[in-house]
């Protein structure tokens, strides 16, 4: 890619704005209009309130405090996925990540340790993890879809031969520990206030920090990153450590919430952490969406879990619904990038 | 990862096997490799695995992965294009849900309704294709959407329902070997046509060639007058239709069907073809190895099973294979590089300034 | 303050650099010419730590140096325009030219403020208006040059090298360019210069260095110089035999483009093109020439108008249709639309035609190397190599192979973009005459070329773009380099003073 | 990046002797460790030899096929099998079968065995439930059922009595709706959450697996609605423990799965040996659980279900 690509393959969610003389105002609301974030998240109100009328029980009590917590795993996995992703990258080994994470904390908890101990125990074991991935990915220049598949396996395997048939249960966990998976401030659960305020860490950390701005792009462009001097391997592999700790961190809420481990903990939930950022507005490609996205995916996709039942909709086809979201989130995308295309080309026609 | 440095350590590869003898070349491939390791793992499991000689073994070793060697045949072009397509395992389900119902609900005759379920299997790699060739969606995203929404319709048609009672004569056949109590199921032969018919396509005919081409450079192809977009949409379909016959045979060989049906099974084809020296990248691979690939695959499993290795061992072996079988290369290079580097190094500059810090102002 | 010595560098087989020698002074502006494929951007991207050379010196500041990575050539004061603007689509102007070194404020945060004013304050000391918040995507060839200058510049390092900087621009944008360059000259800083444009060398530069087939040939003051003498280095011969173009009767229409239209990119081009004409489109780069090319050829999709090719409409935005209809199309980039480097000769040679070999739907590499032969041994691509992978072949090779591909298809119309970009000096006369050669049988021969002599030499006509517009059409006996350089940059003859490129054109058709 | 070293049993040594492949519905799962140990115990007292694999994790309907497979290559002597499926397996089962290997199903049934040890017969199982639950909400309200995976035999035939005996019997309790948790600790917490979501006035949830039980008790002993909603099926004592202590749950029934192991392997012995062909009448004796008696198409009983409260769950460990 020697000059700017105008191939439309590579999806641009975010459209360029053409010169527009200082029209802050109109331009944020036209942006908002724009703003994949705010149509996901306009989705998800919709949901929330149609359920609420349907079923009085919706929002009442632990139903609302559920509505919050429950999300709060999947929030940590996409928020790590949003960083790998927006390098052009994906990591499909979080679930068994989060597997070892979560049996490793209740291990060390019924070993009797501190549940701390257990927490930074997970997190780190996460980062390790992440680290694998990312030493192949960066170094060893291969594709990440294949190399997180193989550790995807591998992870899972390791953590059934480790656990084998033997589960943490409830009792072997420390009671403080389990009641973080419900405690709550101010009707706010505490595990979604934990997400909520990593997602704005990473949220941040994209927006505002060298770091971020370099991550972004590096799945912009790899080869102009590599020609322009940006650390690309440090940044992808650091983008895979954050995305390991995360799902670790992933690992140790789930061992809060659901108070029990087994070796299957977090099958499958590596492609809803994907759908997720995807939901959101970051493009598989890389260079473009942001973490609020992300999360506000994840809310989606938790939530629409719980509304389709109220709704009428047999719970067996809730899937079929999240594969649809997907899908129509990328034609979004490109229709949106297509939208713009035109755009910028009568723009050089003006300015030409 | 740059796709340029990927080149040069392509090129490199190239201009190293150039260099040397034809022979050289051959044992130098991956496909020879797998193969030596296939041929390996066999023999070392007949000699010293306990009941793995007897005849049952490669029975039950075909039975058992006969959908992946079917799926694997179209896969192996649609990676070779550079695309992939992770919705197969989700397409078998919902083609295998719809026989059912069309069999028990429509009471449609079971050549019927095998029909329709391959027709439906061929209309979800319609789908797959047009968003990937025409929309020019990113394949990765696509299917991993319609991973869930094929999975999520066949589970929305079935539910609870466990639908069995297919013709016996249709269910003996899919299990019935070549001989009374020999090693090779019957359905090898239509096996072995769909992978010599795959093996031309790929290897003798224009069609082919693009399909190299297009994951070699696809701008070049599309300046040589290959249509992309067609021969992704025709890859696409085919993995469709035979994930649609895949899905009627797993049924057939495990005599009912559930929503869950076949779950995963994506990922272990895809191993298989990779393991089988086909590049992610694109244009690299053949067919012959993405057989032995899935044969080898195969064996280990069955070898290890007959061993008491659980099940979880496997997995981590398998997937270290993997993620080896595609670092293998840039490892080489990156070594061999290595190697010449510091030989040019200690030739030509004794000092190498280290670089100060980026100002940053 | 840099110094360049007997520096190889080769791709696989391609000898990029043989010797490459380079000596710079700080407080000068040093030019550095030769034709296509010389080495001079290999030569830059060494220097930039791009790649790595294969042998010979490279002293900075006196000492040693030999940057892994461009990072490392930064560091040490280095900063680069490379040939190709390498931009990142999804980030916004500023962002791109900060990239890596954006101004921090309290608690590391990027300063975007601080950021916005000193793009802004760059951009008007460039004298242009560009939105610094937009996003990069999109971007003309022209703006992605300027941003490429303003980071740049932006660097304030003490060596800044400029690979054809001004080939996207026009007079103005290069007059405003050459001003800043000329200050941070004053400044102490050096500068290296690369263009194929005589008038700006003699312009701005104060030195100028010659390269030819990768090696150093020489380095003269530029008021000791001139541009017969420059020449004459350059190419390493007598130029007058360079485009021995024969004339060939002009036959029936071929080609017949009306009206063709392409939102952004081009407008309203209408030209047509007989059997034995060569007609070249010149123009800046980034005119849309080579849009226009491939809109013709059906890679690309246009808005409206039509292609016809004797007289039968050509479907739209369908190579295929464009091949069955008669058209050849040898692209500007080699590497990456010309060929697909990592398959054989062979293969690359019956790309095109492979569709016709195959018996019963099966091809067989024997058919396929019985078809390629003639053709190969007719551009005398060695015989031995045809399985060898076409990456492993030179510059000059590669553009053969590319050219047997398609007169294999047996055209009625070749489309040749940038025919000798990036060859050797034999392999360019070897194209130059095959294409009056072809012409003479009664080809229609549509060139795109960059280089003036070639455009001059070779055309019978010469259409000349200017951003996406045909603005003149000359005859051989009207093109002079005043009148298709005025109608590429929209500037009067008037104001068009071009005395060294003249000087050169007449040595070249003498 | 990664390792692997593989241990796990040796191959079968020729069939003949009472060598016995144990085949749970999945490993990981703390009712078959109990029933899989109950097995080992026997074969400890009747000198043979018990292996256990399967699935990691539920894979399909066939995801035990390969293990039968395999133990047929091996040529065991006996099977004894939780299946996954009625039907999937029994075309392996058949194969296993001509190889002369004797085939024990047990908790969950298929259509090809020689017999079934049933932990207690279904309709026992169903009507406890049932009685429980009625006990627990006066016998009027809303209730609703959280069975294990949605295709699982067992569940769903006493899914369907329970149905039966509540329209028969209970007039006032409305069984509002049934969810799968697939023996999925997370997916059955979740799915109780949403039910109580979905049905506000939701009066109880009978539960008949063991992982089911435990992750909604879990649930309810975290919410508001511990205490309110009823929660009983099938569980085990050890996993349950903590929420009979805490008030969430107060009865909820259960057979012993050491005991129906363990008599599970002495019948597979018994047909190994040839004391018993399968058929009605045939008797045998299980160890200290004395003498069984063969029923109808070759069904044996282990008892009635059990009922655990506050009074005896500290007497059990599985
Ligand atoms: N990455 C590469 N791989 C293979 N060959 C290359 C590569 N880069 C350059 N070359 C070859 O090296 C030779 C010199 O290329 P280079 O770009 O340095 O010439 P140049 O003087 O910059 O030409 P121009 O004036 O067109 O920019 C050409 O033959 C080119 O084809
Ligand atoms: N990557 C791109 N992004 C945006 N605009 C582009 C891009 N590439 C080309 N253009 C625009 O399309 C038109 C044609 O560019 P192109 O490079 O084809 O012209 P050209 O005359 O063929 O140049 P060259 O001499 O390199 O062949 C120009 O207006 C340019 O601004
Ligand atoms: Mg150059
Ligand atoms: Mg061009």
């Amino acid at each position: 890619m020697s000059t700017l690509d105008k191939t439309p393959t590579a999806p641009s969610p975010r459209p360029a704005r053409p010169a527009r003389a200082g029209s802050s105002v109109g331009q944020l609301a036209s942006d908002l209009l724009r703003s994949r974030e705010l149509a996901v998240l306009v989705v998800l109100l919709a949901l929330v309130v149609v359920a609420t009328i349907k079923s009085d029980g919706f929002l009442r009590g632990d139903s609302f405090r559920d509505l919050l917590l429950t999300p709060s795993i999947l929030l940590m996995l996409a928020a790590g996925q949003t960083l790998v992703i927006i390098t052009r990258n994906v990591d499909l080994s979080v679930g068994s990540t989060l597997g070892l994470c979560a049996y490793g904390a209740g291990e060390i908890m019924s070993a009797g340790h501190s549940p701390y101990v257990a927490v930074v125990g997970a997190v780190v074991l996460g980062a390790v993890l992440g680290a694998v991935n990312g030493t192949i990915i960066a170094f060893g220049r291969v594709p990440a879809l294949v190399v997180t598949l193989g550790t995807m396996l591998a992870f899972r395997g390791a953590l059934l031969h480790w656990a084998g048939s033997d589960r943490v249960n409830a009792a072997e966990m420390d009671p403080g520990f389990l009641d973080l998976g419900t405690a709550r401030i101010v009707t706010i659960p505490v595990l979604t206030i934990i997400a909520l305020v990593v997602v704005v860490g990473v949220g941040y950390y994209l927006r505002t920090s060298r770091g971020g701005r370099e991550l972004y792009a590096i799945g912009s462009d790899p080869d102009a990153a590599g020609l322009f001097g940006l650390p690309v391997r440090r940044r992808v592999l650091g983008a895979f450590v954050a995305s390991g700790a995360l799902a670790g961190l992933a690992g140790v809420f789930f061992a809060a919430r659901y108070g029990g481990v087994s070796s299957n903990a977090g099958e499958n939930i590596e492609l809803q952490a994907v759908a997720a950022a995807v939901i959101g507005g970051v493009a598989i490609f890389g260079g473009s969406g942001t973490v609020w996205g992300a999360a506000i995916g994840a809310f989606l996709l938790v939530t629409i879990d719980r509304v389709l039942p109220i709704l009428g909709v047999d719970d067996f086809y809730q899937q079929a619904v999240v594969g649809g979201l997907i899908l129509g989130a990328i034609v979004l995308d490109r229709f949106l990038a297509h939208r713009a295309e035109r755009r910028l080309a009568r723009d050089r026609e003006v300015t030409a | 990862m740059s796709t340029d440095t990927i080149e040069r350590a392509v090129d490199q590869r190239t201009y190293a096997s150039y260099a040397r003898p034809l022979l050289w070349r051959v044992i130098a491939t991956r496909e020879f490799a797998v193969l030596a390791l296939l041929v390996a793992v066999f023999l070392y499991s007949r000699s010293s695995i306990e009941g793995f000689d007897g005849p049952l073994t490669l029975y039950f070793l075909f039975g058992r992965s006969l959908p992946i060697m079917l799926l694997a045949l179209p896969m192996t072009l649609v990676i070779i294009t550079g695309e992939i397509d992770l919705s197969v395992a989700s397409t078998m389900a919902l083609t295998g849900a719809v026989l059912g119902i069309a069999f028990t609900e429509w009471d449609l005759p079971f050549v019927m309704a095998m029909v329709v379920a391959v027709g439906v299997g061929l209309a979800c790699g319609l789908l797959n294709g047009i968003l990937i060739a025409y929309v020019r969606l990113p394949s990765l995203a696509v299917t991993i959407g319609t991973l869930a929404l094929f999975r999520g319709l066949a589970e929305g048609f079935l539910g609870t329902d466990t639908i069995k009672g297919f013709p016996e004569k249709w269910t003996d056949l899919a299990k019935q070997a070549t001989s009374e109590g020999g090693s090779y199921p019957i359905v090898l032969i239509p096996f072995v046509v769909l992978a010599v018919a795959f093996g031309l396509l790929l290897h003798f005919s224009s069609f082919g060639r693009g399909v190299y081409e297009i994951g070699l450079n696809d701008e070049a192809a599309r300046f040589t007058g290959v249509d992309i977009a067609r021969t992704k949409l025709v890859l696409f379909m085919l993995t469709g239709a035979v994930a649609g016959l895949a899905g009627v045979y797993q049924a057939l060989y495990a005599g009912v069907i559930r929503s869950d049906s076949a779950i995963h099974l994506e990922l272990q084809v895809i191993a298989a073809v990779l393991l089988g020296g086909v590049s992610i990248f694109g244009g690299r691979g053949t067919l012959p190895g993405v057989i032995a690939g899935v044969l080898l695959i195969a064996v280990l499993n069955s070898a290890m099973r007959l061993d008491g290795v659980r099940d979880d061992v496997t997995d981590i072996i398998i997937g270290c294979l993997l993620v080896a079988s595609v670092i293998a290369p840039t490892l080489l290079t990156w070594v061999s590089g290595l190697a010449r580097g510091r030989v040019r190094r200690t030739t030509d500059h004794p000092s190498t300034a280290t670089a100060p810090p980026t100002p940053s102002k | 303050m840099l110094e360049l010595a007997d520096v190889t560098k080769s791709f696989g087989a391609v000898q990029a650099l043989r010797s490459g020698s380079l000596r710079v002074e700080g407080g000068s502006i040093h030019a550095l010419i030769g034709e296509n494929g010389a080495g001079k951007s290999t030569l830059v991207k060494i220097v930039a730590g791009v790649h790595r050379r294969d042998g010979g010196t490279f002293r900075f500041h006196g000492d040693d140096v030999d940057f892994g990575s461009t990072a490392a050539s930064k560091g040490a004061g280095i900063a680069v325009i490379y040939q190709e603007p390498t931009l990142f689509p999804d980030l916004s102007v500023v962002e791109n030219i900060f990239m890596g070194r954006m101004p921090r404020g309290a608690g590391r945060r990027i300063d975007r403020a601080a950021m916005y004013a000193e793009a802004q304050a760059l951009f008007t000391r460039l004298g242009v208006r560009i939105d610094p918040r937009r996003a990069a995507r999109g971007l003309s060839i022209a703006d992605q040059q300027i941003i490429e200058i303003a980071k740049a510049i932006s660097l304030d390092a003490s060596l800044l090298v400029m690979d054809e900087p001004t080939a996207a621009l026009s007079g103005v944008e290069v007059d405003r360019l050459f001003a800043v360059a000329r200050s941070l000259r004053d400044e102490g800083r050096a500068l290296v210069f690369i263009s194929h444009r005589f008038d700006e060398v003699f312009d701005l530069c104060d030195q100028v260095t010659v390269m030819r087939d990768g090696a150093y040939v020489g380095t003269h003051a530029i008021a000791e110089t001139s541009v017969p003498a420059l020449v004459a280095q350059m190419v390493g011969r007598e130029v007058g035999t360079l485009f021995p173009k024969t004339e060939a009767e002009i036959g029936e229409v071929v080609l017949e483009v009306d009206g063709l239209d392409s939102r952004g990119t081009f407008h309203d081009v209408s030209f047509q093109v007989r059997a034995g004409e060569i007609v070249a489109l010149s123009g800046l780069v980034g005119a849309g020439r080579s849009e226009i090319a491939r809109a013709v050829f059906g890679v690309d999709r246009y808005d409206s108008g039509s292609v016809r090719l004797r007289g039968k409409a050509v479907r739209p935005g369908n190579p295929r249709a464009a091949i069955r209809a008669g058209i050849a199309f040898v692209p500007e980039d080699r590497r990456q639309q010309g060929l697909v480097v990592d398959s054989s000769v062979a293969h690359n040679i019956a790309g095109v035609i492979r569709r016709r070999l195959s018996t019963a739907g099966l091809l067989t590499t024997h058919a396929e190397n019985r078809a390629v032969r003639p053709w190969a041994s007719r551009l005398e691509v060695k015989t031995n190599a045809l399985d060898m992978p076409a990456s492993t072949m030179s510059g000059g090779n590669q553009q053969k192979v590319v050219i047997a591909k398609w007169l294999a298809t047996e055209p009625a119309l070749l489309i040749i973009d940038e025919p000798t970009r990036g060859i050797d000096v034999g392999t360019k006369a070897e194209v130059h005459r095959l294409l009056s050669e072809l012409a003479g049988q009664g080809l229609a021969v549509l060139m795109i070329s960059s280089e003036l002599p070639e455009v001059l030499g070779m055309a019978d006509r010469v259409l000349v773009v200017c951003e996406g517009r045909i603005t003149a059409e000359l005859d051989r006996a009207e093109a002079t380099p005043e009148t298709v350089m005025a109608a590429a940059t929209g500037t009067d003859l008037a104001d068009v003073h071009l005395e060294h490129d003249t000087a050169l054109v007449q040595e070249v058709t003498a | 990046g990664c390792g692997s070293d593989d241990d796990g049993g040796d191959g079968g040594s020729g069939g003949g002797s009472s060598k016995i492949t144990m085949i749970p519905k999945s490993l990981g799962n703390p009712y078959f460790d109990a029933s899989t140990a109950g097995a080992k115990r026997a074969a400890g007292e009747f000198g043979g030899k018990v292996d256990e694999v399967g699935p990691t994790g539920d894979a399909g309907p066939d995801s035990q096929v390969p293990f039968i497979e395999t133990a047929t290559q091996q040529g065991v002597g006996a099977l004894v099998v939780s299946a996954n499926d009625p039907t999937a397996l029994c075309d392996s089962i058949k194969t296993a079968q001509s190889a002369d290997i004797k085939v024990v199903t047990f908790d969950s049934d298929t259509e090809c065995r020689d017999l079934f040890v049933s932990q207690a017969d279904a309709q026992g199982i169903a009507d406890k439930q049932v009685e429980l639950i009625a006990k627990q909400i006066g016998d009027t309200g809303e209730v609703a059922i959280l069975s294990a995976a949605a295709n699982a035999t067992n569940q769903n035939e006493w899914i369907k009595l329970m149905k039966a005996n509540l329209e028969a019997n209970h007039p006032n309790i409305k069984l509002v709706d049934t969810v799968y948790g697939d023996d999925d600790d997370q997916k059955s917490f979740d799915q109780t959450a949403a039910l109580l979501q979905a049905h506000p006035d939701l009066k109880g949830i009978i539960s008949p697996t063991t992982v089911g039980i435990a992750a909604a008790a879990r649930y309810l002993s975290t919410s508001e609605f511990k205490g309110k909603v009823a929660l009983t099926g099938l569980g085990a004592p050890s996993q349950m423990k903590t929420f009979i202590d805490d008030g969430t749950v107060t009865e909820f029934a259960l057979w012993n799965p050491d005991d129906l192991g363990y008599l599970a392997a002495y019948a597979a012995d018994a047909l190994v040996k040839g004391e018993i062909t399968g058929k009605e009448g045939d008797t045998f004796t299980a160890g200290d659980l004395k003498k069984y008696t063969v029923g109808a198409n070759g069904v044996v009983v282990l008892g009635d279900p059990f009922v655990f409260d506050k009074s005896n769950i500290d007497d059990f460990k599985f």
